[in-house]
């Protein structure tokens, strides 16, 4: 059985002690696990310890978001590697032969960078600015992680992609790295690991929804922020075919336990 | 007394700010066609745009 | 062809536009290519950007030296890591399918730790302390860089290997990962690149040396510093058969000019 | 009063500090043995030293 997990930041900064001693279990039961790591809340420490103030732009429709200067990147590859370092040192800790990469490490992720954004100016004006270095991710080269799973590998993948047209690295969302890799891997099951119990509707946890159903919630106003990117995947993979949860990163057996939940 | 150009689309005047900034969206008053200011050597041309909108980066 | 290259911080630092326009040259020419980066003055610029005071330790000896407390270590392998993505990144735009690893990943480089060392303490007395987080490298994962080499990755390695005991990261000297490195995979050539013209003894370059030589420039009083693990280095391999060369990595073709006048 | 331990080669009187700390090295002043001093629950302890000498890091 192949896995494909997103291990969220909140898992991360509350404690990946569960999920790390799963790991080996699962390859020992003949299973293969591919990691895909965040960590958005480490580059905003990282900023403010080295004095920068992270930058925000606002859209037509007033929607602010983190803006990516060259600055920022710089801060966000150096510390999404670091993690991707602590993760895979914990897994060889635990004996597990695993491999850190970027999405610029042999191509793995090749992303478009957006090249202009419209955002609402301090005096209130439309206007077109650089779009910074955040990137769309149109492929993943999948002969390669299928080779490092092959030679018993397990590969830790950090949300930077490759740039097309430059080969520099772009921020990239970590949902989306899912579902790229997913469509291109065909696992069977994709795993969101998050700090709470999947999707929270009428105070009802709901962690197993088929496409239609997700597409449905997408829509619920309940659903929001980073939960509405994750539901948005679920339902972008779940209408491939591919089993899709969404489920809590910081108990025991996180992934087993997100998998038997689906059952 | 601000800049005027005609819109590409329906050829009516399209009024400039006088301080208009390299990037700023300017619609036309008559058709609503949206435009982009392209300011270069002083010089302020309008360009017919096309921006993504996507959900991007971590 | 197989060579191995260890570009010094030094290099990186005056910038490495020869050295990444030659890489693609030397593939097409069906030689193969192993990069070992260092990159301490980026680690330095990073602490006194976090307000870190760079920790030194004086051993009994006299001889002061950086402590790799574990918040030093923290910066040390962010930094790295960003150096080695933006190697990766440079090569990736001339299209060259590198990839970029820590003797973490893998297992590629694992050493063991430094458990303790003897300082003298502010009291001028001397004192067992820990001995922080910086190894001595005892093995390389050659199977693996060998697989990469097959599958037409050129593999660009970071200073950081693996604690055999805990998988965690630690400080390693670059040049020491050249030598166990070529060693282990005993290359055509093993090419030092620093902002030097080799080794100056008398005014007079020296960048081809026997064994037997490298040990004499070793004991030099003008051989100091950096350039004595270098030599040092050198010595090791040339003693091991393997043809080493210290070299200019800031001029045209760098490397082809370290073997060429090696000759 | 600064305490005092035997050397374990020798049996001469070691003198200890009474500012020493965890870790310190101490010496025989008949042989000439080196110690760590080792210090748990206010216990005053020797050990025979063994230390790594060579190059490390980057
Ligand atoms: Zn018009
Ligand atoms: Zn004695």
């Amino acid at each position: 059985m192949l896995v494909i997990v997103k291990v969220g930041g909140s898992v991360i900064r509350k404690g990946v002690d569960t999920l790390i001693r799963e790991i080996p279990e699962l390859l020992n039961n003949g299973h293969r696990v591919v990691l895909i790591h965040g960590g958005g809340y480490f580059i905003n420490e990282l900023m403010e310890r080295m004095g920068l103030k992270p930058k925000f732009v606002t859209s037509p429709s007033g929607v602010t978001s983190r803006y990516t200067d060259l600055e920022t990147l710089r801060v966000y590859v150096m510390g999404m590697m670091y993690l991707n370092k602590e993760l895979v040192s914990r897994l060889q800790g635990v004996g597990v032969n695993a491999i850190g990469l970027s999405g610029v490490d042999g191509g793995l992720l090749r992303a478009r960078r957006r090249e202009s954004m419209i955002i609402i100016d301090e005096r209130g004006r439309e206007r077109v600015v650089d779009g910074g270095y955040t990137g769309k991710i149109e492929g993943a080269n999948k002969d390669f992680i299928m080779r490092l799973l092959n030679d018993g590998f397990t590969p830790v993948i950090a949300p930077i992609a490759m740039d097309i047209k430059t080969g520099g690295a772009l921020n990239v969302d970590g949902d989306q790295a899912l579902e790229v890799l997913s469509t291109s891997l065909t696992p069977n099951y994709a795993v969101i690991l998050t700090d709470v119990d999947g999707v929270l509707i009428n105070g009802k946890v709901i962690n197993k929804v088929s496409a239609a159903e997700a597409q449905e919630l997408f829509k619920s106003p309940e659903v929001r922020g980073g939960m509405k990117r994750k539901v948005y995947t679920a339902a972008q993979l779940a209408g491939r075919g591919i089993y899709t949860i969404i489920s809590n990163g910081v108990i025991n057996r996180p992934i087993t336990t997100a998998i038997n939940g689906f059952g | 007394m601000p800049t005027k150009i005609s819109c590409q689309v329906c050829g009516a005047d399209i009024e400039i700010p006088d301080d208009v900034l390299d990037g700023e969206l300017v619609s036309c008053p008559s058709c609503g066609q949206k435009y982009q200011v392209v300011i270069q050597n002083g010089l302020i041309q309008l360009k017919l745009i096309k921006v993504e909108e996507e959900d991007w980066g971590e």
